[in-house]
Order: C-alpha cells, then sequence, then structure tokens
C-alpha cells in the first residue's frame, strides 16, 4: 500500500486531464471515468486502514549522510487514513449523485473535471507532509471550488463566488507568509523537520503562528471569518454544497489547524485555548443565526459553522478523549451534512424550490429522501441511535472530565436548538400537509437516492464504531494517536 | 543595497496610486509598474529565473486585466466601501502593519540566508547548491529543484493553472442552465 | 527595514481588498499583496553579495556552493507566481460574468444575498 | 481605445511589425522552454512567452486571425496532453525509476551543460510548456470573446432603453 500513496493523488489528476479532452465526442465518458475513479479511489481509502508509512517523492530522502529531508514527504498515519476514507466516500456519494442531478446544466465534462481535482487537492493536502506542498494542493482544492460554485452562472452564484474567492485569496496570502516566515526560522519545509527546528523563534514565530490560524480558520470558517460560508454553500450545485460542507472546510481548515497545533506547535496551552474559544464561539453564534432561515440549504450551512464548532472545540480540549470527539464528530458532520445537502438537491430537483415555506408534504411523493432526511437531521441533532448522539457525548464527556461544566452545558443547550432547527426543516419540508403545487412530486432518479442511502446506512453503520469502546473507537483511535504522538521524521 | 531601498518605494508610490486613483486604466497600467520594479528587483536580487517569469507573467495579467475592462466604465466606480468608516479600517490596517513590522524586527537580518544560519544538519538549499549538478545534471539549481527534489510541487501548479483556466471557461460559457424540457436531451 | 517595507506593500494590497468597491480594484490589490509576498520570499532566500544559483562550466563548485543565493524560495516564488496569475485569469472572469449580469462593477450594487 | 472593436485588429504598422515578430518571439518562447535546465526560465516562462506570441496576433489583426492559428479545441486539447505529459513523466519515474517523479535517466558527467543532460528534466519541461502556453491563449481568447458579447449585448439593451440593475 505504501508505494500507491501517489495514486491517491495521480488518479484524479489524470481522469481529470483525460475528460475535458474526451467530453466533446463521447457524451457518457464524464459520468462513467467520474463516478469509476471515485469507485476506485474510495477502495484504496479503504485499503488505507491501519497503515502507516512515509513516502519520499523522486526517491529524495537524505543525501550524503545528513539528516536533511530533501524531497517532499508524503505521509500516511491514522488521520490522514480517516480523512482519505471520509474525502472519498463522500466524493463517491457526491459523484453518484451528480450524474442525473447535473443534468440541469450544460458542460458536464467540465463539472466533473473540476470535481475530480478538488477531490486531487484534499487528497494531496491531507496525505502532505509538507508546508508549501500543503499551500499548493490547497490552492488546487480551493480554486476548483470557486469554480464550482460559480457553475450556475447566475446572479447569486458568481457574487457568492466572488466573496469566496476573495477571502479565500486572502487566507491563502496569510498562509503563503506564513510559510515564508516559518522557512526563514527554521530552514525547510517538512513539517517533521520544522517541528524540531522551532526553538528560539521568538516574535516572528509568534506572527507566523497567528497568520496561521488566520488563514486555516476562515478556511475553517471558525466564527470571526465565517462571512462567506453561508452565501458560497447553498448557491453551489447541491452535490458540491456536500463536498464543500462535508469535507472541503474540514480537509483545508480543521485538518490543517489539527496538524500545525498538535504536530508542528507542539499541543501549547495558549494554541489549544485560542481553537477552542474559536469552537464554543463558532457553535454558539451559527446555531442561532441558522434557525431564523427559511431557505433550507442556507439553514444547513450555517449549521455547517455550529458543527465545526463542535470539532474545534473537541480538538481545543487537548485530552484524548476529547481529540477523539472532535475527530469523530469531523467524520459524522462529513457523513450527515453532506447527505442534508443532498437531500435538499433532491427536494430541489422535484419541487423546483428550497424556501421552506412553499414546500410542504413531500413524505408522501418522496419517501426516500424524507426518510433519509430524517435519519440526517436525528444524527445532527444529537438523537441516539445515530453517530452524531455518540460524538456529541464524547465531546461533552471531555469537556467534563477537563473541568470545564460550562463549555459542556453549552455543546448541550447548542445542541437541543439544533434539533429544534431542524424539527422545523422536517415539519415544513416534509410533514406539513401537502401544497397543491407540489402534489404531483416524484421521488429522486435512482442513482440519486442510492447515494442517498449510501449515507444514511453510515449515519448508522458509524455509531457502530463506539461499540469497539467509548474511550477509543475504531479507526479513531489511530487519528488521535496520529495527533498526540511524536511526529518524527523519516 | 540601497538600489533595492530604492525600488521597494518605488512600487510602494505604484502600489499607492494603483489603488487610490479612480481611473482603472491607469490603475491597472500602476500595477503593471509596479510588477516590471519587481521584476528588477528579482534581477538585483540573484533571482534571474524570477524576474524572466515576473516579466512575462506580468504582461499577460496586463493584457488580460486590460481586456476585462476596456470599454466599460473605467470611472464610474470608484471610492470605498462603508465597512467600518474609514477612520477605523485605517487604523485597523495600521496597527496590524505595525504589529507585523515589530515581530519582523526580531527576524534574522536581511542577508543572513537560512543556510548561513542553518548548519547542523545543513540547510536543504545548501545540500541543493552542493549536490544538485551532480545528482541531477541540471546547471540551473532552480530547475533541479522545481523539477526533480520538488517535481510534485510543480506538478500541483501546473493542476492550479488548469484548474483555474477551467473554470473561467466554465464560469465564462454562453448557457449554463437547461431548461426542464431540454434536460432528457443530450449534451449542447 | 526591508522587510518593514515589504510589509507595508502586502498590507497595501489588503487595504484595497477590505475597501474598494470596485470589483477589478479588489482583483488588483490582491495582485500587489502577492508581489509582496512574492518579493518576501525572495528576500528572505538572500545572501549578502549573492550569485544567482546557475552552474556554468568554470565554476568552482565548493565557491558556488558557498555564495549562491538560497534556490528554494526561488522555486517556491516560481509556484506562487503561476497560482497568482491562475487565480487572476478566474477572478478576471467571474468580473466579466459579473458585469454582464449586474451591469456595474460596483460591489456595493451586488446585492442579491442577504448577510 | 475603447472604440476600437475587439474583433478587428490594429493599424497598418502594429500589423506590419507583427508579422516579422510574431515567428521570433514564438522561437524564443521554445527556446526558453527547451533550455530551461541550463539557462535562467524553464517551462512556465517559455509557455507564457509562446502564448504571448499567439495573443499579439489576435490582438494585432484580430480574434478570427488568432483562432485560424490555433482553434479552441486545439488549444483546449493541447492542454490536456501538455497537462497529461507532465503526469506521465511522473508516473513513468514510479515505475521505472520505484518512486512518484524519480529521474531514472541518468546522462552522466559528459553530457553535463548540453541539451540532453538532466534526464527527464527537459520533457517536462517541454510537457509544461505546452500546457501553460495553449491554455493561457485559450483563457485569452475566451475572456477577450466575452468581452465583446458583453459590450454588444449592453448596448443593445442600452438601445432598447432598458437597464437589468
Amino acid at each position: 500500500m505504501e508505494n500507491a500513496i501517489p495514486l491517491f493523488v495521480a488518479i484524479p489528476l489524470g481522469t481529470a486531464f483525460l475528460i475535458p479532452m474526451i467530453a466533446r465526442k463521447l457524451k457518457w465518458a464524464p459520468d462513467l471515468l467520474g463516478n469509476a475513479a471515485m469507485l476506485g479511489l474510495c477502495a484504496m481509502a479503504f485499503a488505507t486502514v491501519g497503515q502507516t508509512g512515509i513516502y519520499h517523492m523522486g526517491g529524495w530522502s537524505t543525501l550524503g549522510g545528513f539528516k536533511t529531508p530533501l524531497g517532499i514527504d508524503l505521509r500516511l498515519d491514522g488521520l490522514s487514513s480517516l480523512m482519505l476514507m471520509a474525502v472519498n466516500l463522500i466524493g463517491l456519494a457526491a459523484a453518484l449523485f451528480s450524474v442525473d442531478y447535473m443534468k440541469r446544466y450544460t458542460d458536464k465534462g467540465r463539472y466533473y473535471s473540476l470535481f475530480l481535482l478538488m477531490v486531487a487537492g484534499m487528497n494531496g493536502v491531507v496525505l502532505t507532509g509538507d508546508l508549501f506542498n500543503l499551500f499548493v494542493f490547497m490552492e488546487v482544492a480551493a480554486i476548483s471550488s470557486y469554480a464550482l460554485v460559480a457553475f450556475g452562472c447566475e446572479h447569486d452564484e458568481l457574487e457568492a463566488s466572488f466573496k469566496y474567492a476573495v477571502l479565500g485569496s486572502v487566507a491563502s496570502a496569510f498562509i503563503l507568509i506564513g510559510i515564508a516566515l516559518l522557512y526563514g526560522i527554521t530552514g525547510t519545509l517538512n513539517m517533521a523537520h520544522a517541528a524540531g527546528n522551532l526553538a528560539g523563534g521568538g516574535l516572528p514565530l509568534l506572527l507566523a503562528t497567528g497568520l496561521f490560524m488566520c488563514g486555516f480558520g476562515l478556511k475553517a470558517a471558525l466564527v470571526p471569518f465565517h462571512a462567506w460560508l453561508p452565501d458560497a454553500h447553498p448557491s453551489a450545485p447541491a452535490p458540491v454544497s456536500a463536498m464543500l460542507s462535508g469535507v472541503v472546510i474540514k480537509a483545508l481548515g480543521v485538518y490543517v489547524i489539527a496538524r500545525l497545533v498538535f504536530n508542528i506547535f507542539g499541543p501549547a496551552h495558549e494554541l489549544l485555548t485560542i481553537v477552542r474559544w474559536l469552537g464554543v464561539v463558532s457553535m454558539i453564534v451559527g446555531v442561532f443565526l441558522a434557525i431564523g432561515q427559511w431557505d433550507m440549504k442556507r439553514l444547513f450551512a450555517y449549521h455547517s459553522i455550529s458543527q465545526i464548532g463542535y470539532v474545534a472545540l473537541g480538538l481545543g480540549l487537548g485530552t484524548p478523549l476529547g481529540i477523539a470527539g472532535g475527530l469523530f464528530h469531523m467524520v459524522n458532520h462529513s457523513v450527515f451534512k453532506s447527505l442534508l445537502f443532498l437531500n435538499a438537491g433532491a427536494v430541489e430537483h422535484a419541487s423546483g424550490t428550497r424556501d421552506l415555506k412553499r414546500l410542504g408534504g413531500l413524505n408522501k411523493g418522496m419517501p426516500v429522501t424524507a426518510n433519509t432526511s430524517l435519519v440526517a437531521s436525528m444524527s445532527i441533532a444529537g438523537i441516539p441511535p445515530f453517530n452524531g448522539f455518540w460524538s456529541k457525548l464524547l465531546i461533552v464527556l471531555a469537556c467534563i472530565e477537563a473541568g470545564r461544566p460550562w463549555l459542556a452545558l453549552a455543546a448541550v443547550l447548542v445542541s437541543l436548538m439544533t434539533l429544534a432547527s431542524f424539527l422545523k426543516v422536517q415539519r415544513y419540508a416534509f410533514f406539513e400537509s401537502a401544497r397543491a403545487a407540489l402534489s404531483q412530486v416524484r421521488e429522486a432518479p435512482l442513482l440519486m437516492r442510492s447515494a442517498m442511502l449510501l449515507l444514511a446506512a453510515l449515519c448508522l453503520i458509524m455509531s457502530l464504531l463506539v461499540v469497539t469502546g467509548l474511550e477509543s473507537p475504531l479507526l479513531i483511535a489511530p487519528a488521535v494517536q496520529a495527533l498526540s504522538g511524536v511526529f518524527g521524521s523519516s | 543595497m540601497d538600489i533595492l531601498i530604492v525600488l521597494m518605494v518605488l512600487m510602494i508610490v505604484g502600489a499607492i496610486i494603483a489603488v487610490e486613483t479612480t481611473n482603472l486604466l491607469s490603475s491597472i497600467v500602476c500595477v503593471g509598474a509596479v510588477g516590471f520594479l519587481l521584476s528588477i528587483a528579482f534581477l538585483f536580487l540573484g533571482a534571474p529565473d524570477i524576474a524572466i517569469t515576473q516579466l512575462v507573467v506580468e504582461i499577460l495579467c496586463l493584457i488580460i486585466l486590460i481586456r476585462a475592462t476596456i470599454s466599460r466604465d473605467l470611472t464610474a466606480v470608484s471610492g470605498d466601501r462603508e465597512f467600518f468608516g474609514l477612520t477605523v479600517t485605517l487604523a485597523t490596517v495600521l496597527a496590524v502593519a505595525a504589529a507585523g513590522i515589530l515581530c519582523m524586527a526580531d527576524f534574522p537580518a536581511f542577508g543572513q540566508s537560512v543556510m548561513d544560519r542553518i548548519t547542523d544538519p545543513p540547510a536543504a538549499s545548501s545540500r541543493y547548491l552542493a549536490a544538485g549538478l551532480e545528482k541531477t545534471g541540471a546547471a540551473n539549481i532552480v530547475t533541479s529543484v522545481l523539477l526533480d527534489f520538488r517535481a510534485y510541487d510543480t506538478l500541483g501548479e501546473a493542476t492550479v493553472l488548469f484548474c483555474s483556466i477551467l473554470g473561467a471557461l466554465a464560469v465564462l460559457r454562453r448557457k449554463a442552465r437547461r431548461r426542464e424540457s431540454e434536460e432528457t436531451e443530450g449534451d449542447e | 527595514m526591508i522587510y518593514a517595507l515589504c510589509l507595508i506593500l502586502i498590507v497595501i494590497g489588503l487595504y484595497a481588498v477590505v475597501t474598494k468597491k470596485n470589483v477589478v480594484k479588489i482583483v488588483i490589490g490582491l495582485a500587489i499583496a502577492e508581489y509582496g509576498i512574492n518579493l518576501l520570499l525572495i528576500l528572505i532566500g538572500y545572501r549578502k553579495d549573492g550569485w544567482a544559483p546557475i552552474v556554468s562550466p568554470d565554476m568552482d563548485p565548493a565557491a558556488f556552493a558557498a555564495s549562491s543565493v538560497d534556490p528554494i524560495p526561488q522555486a517556491l516564488v516560481l509556484t506562487s507566481i503561476v497560482i497568482s496569475l491562475g487565480v487572476l485569469a478566474l477572478m478576471v472572469a467571474l468580473c466579466i460574468r459579473l458585469y454582464e449580469r449586474y451591469g456595474t462593477f460596483d460591489v456595493t450594487e451586488m446585492r442579491r444575498l442577504r448577510g | 481605445m475603447s472604440e476600437l472593436p475587439a474583433n478587428e485588429g490594429m493599424s497598418l504598422i502594429v500589423q506590419t511589425v507583427t508579422r516579422w515578430l510574431k515567428a521570433f518571439i514564438l522561437l524564443f518562447g521554445v527556446y526558453i522552454v527547451i533550455y530551461g535546465h541550463l539557462t535562467p526560465g524553464g517551462g512556465f516562462a517559455g509557455g507564457v512567452i509562446v502564448a504571448c506570441s499567439f495573443i499579439l496576433l489576435t490582438l494585432a489583426y484580430g480574434q478570427r486571425r488568432g483562432l485560424k492559428a490555433v482553434s479552441r479545441g486545439v488549444a483546449g486539447e493541447m492542454d490536456s496532453v501538455g497537462a497529461l505529459i507532465f503526469l506521465a513523466v511522473a508516473l513513468a519515474g514510479m515505475i521505472a525509476g520505484g518512486a512518484f517523479f524519480a529521474n531514472f535517466i541518468e546522462t552522466g558527467e559528459a553530457a553535463r551543460f548540453t541539451l540532453p543532460s538532466a534526464g527527464l528534466i527537459p520533457l517536462s519541461n517541454i510537457g509544461i510548456g505546452l500546457k501553460v502556453g495553449m491554455s493561457l491563449f485559450l483563457v485569452f481568447t475566451v475572456l477577450s470573446a466575452m468581452h465583446v458579447a458583453v459590450s454588444g449585448s449592453r448596448r443593445r439593451m442600452i438601445s432598447r432603453g432598458e437597464d437589468d440593475r
């Protein structure tokens, strides 16, 4: 497996380069190639479970008896493996969903190409062990997502995309300055090597840390930096929204923050406090902004901010239980939030609107969509036995264990408000008596249904992970270890 | 490096004019001037590769920007948007700049590259300079870093360009959505 | 001193991004900030009286290694220039399309989305 | 300048100069690409220069003449081909050299400072040059075509006395 690590980037890149060439002649090629590539990547991601390794790009590790890493290292550990599974699984579901959904738009070839580039960028980010390489692949994922948000070319899509692109570029600028400063201090770009050279960084190091936190906070949409998310995520086509809310903000934001804080800067006390408070504020502000929304996708987008807050809170506690809860919630949120966005896409596909005031009674015409969205809503609101319950429970327990009962209380209250706002969605969209205009709605096509069923099944299966032990759930434990262990070089 | 300071002061002046002038075309021309000054600065800093690339990329940027804006309302839209009010914004920006400059005072002095400071183990760059030609065969060490030691970055960079061009083409396509009746039909 | 000038350049760009109304001005601001960052990287890699990192046949390898400037930041800047070119092309495309939709470059008049 | 329709090109002087210069600019771009591993420059700088030679042609003679040299379809395909060449170099390194991007061709001491040195690097440069040149030309033509369409539709809109604000 170790030798196949670069293929996680090479396969989607190759397919993305190929698709625009042949899409003109072979109309079926984009659908087939896109889904085949995602299926292959998904299978490969599951094959990485339990594997670790460092891959030296170009065979350059060290030279002439010196311990300086020369090339770019890729690094597979528990956390990367967890992220790979999340990214590629959600990617597969979104790609399946796109086959029918994207018929509303022209130019499917470019769509799949950009989609695969986004996946390639995220795979590159979660696998790399090199700071600048991380920046480059982050840009690949970010730029393709700017383009995908604007894919419909309507007023609000273009506007949201422009806002997203401007704030994303500012974030990238911050991150690049941070990388430049870190290079000036440590003389290396290799993360593990840099972590060992940080001593005596002084004020420039503080500046670099601040820039990194602002930059990746923007990418993760934590609260003072969240302005772009409620526009960008609802405006994109539904499968892209699912990817953006489900994995992009995590792979480019939270994942990198976790890597930086725990593996490079070391779990320093002040940084963890910052992450924790960003998390608490996002959690509370996000849910308050969400509850008044009537646009289905916009409501979900605000909940993404709130749920990312939970993840940051868990990670910011810094205890093994807190990290486990945070990472578990991150993966769970990927699953149920992408499911919710796919549901919204199916509703929009069938009824032509996503305004809750104009919907109603859809559970008659669209049983699969209604039931899967019920599963997802219960998951996000933290109702047992769905996966969201367990990860929220872990975070609350970790708060109490760390001697911060007020944070635990805040987490529980936010969870109740989440429940309230999702009851509203369920009531207005699916349960209230049907409106005349919507009596003829048809259920979504087969592939869209199967994508939603796949994710709904995952909501249940993921909760089985805690059967293997509340303290160290299967798949999550190695990831926690990757963050809390020593980040050794080669 | 007095010449460098002169160049940078000129660049700052150019940047301020570019940001503050009301005419969009002159603003773009000023950005071009800043870019060319930057290219000269790179030449003085021992980076001919970057100087060439900066020069040609600058030309292309200018052409694209002028093409994008020409014959539109060049002067109509100017001024600032009410963000927090100008004073607060200016104060924030100045505070950030001052904090940054304060932090940079502790940064290793200009001219002291990482190769001089980090010797045990030697920084990767000293290894590239010492062994680059022998190991990769390329006389231009920047190329050997770019396309051999760190070729994976360059793949990412080519991908970024591919991606943004594809994105621009997707954003600029004439018809983005189909009507209901067209959904079942083939592409274009 | 030199680093401070470089930071000022970056801050001017970011200032334009935050305050300007015209979308093209915002793009220009981002471009200026990118210039500043590229310059910062090259400044970090500079060595006093350094040579360009290109070997010629009549050069002593040891002297070359001892007095050439740092090649890594140059490789990074090359990558970063191309990335900013890509972002610029995409943003200009967005600007043109926005102009076509709204008939203006004024960002305050593009208010379909509520905050 | 703004009265000049973008589709029609420029004055006779510009056109004559362009006729003389275009081949040299193209040649210079190709030279920069091929000698990238020995002299300053490389795939990106050279590729941009190649794109600029076509852009100059388009600016001087108008859109139609530029697209006759390289049509949009061809430019798009070359863009993909260039990217695929670069990826193929990487994968070849994986298969023949044991690692992604391994430079497995040993050219030896004797070839140093000559064109066929540096193993796979010149090939990568050519792939990048092709990709960059074609894709930038492509995006330029699309941007300026859009520009014509926009100002056209705007003029129509104004003449009908409506505004879409």
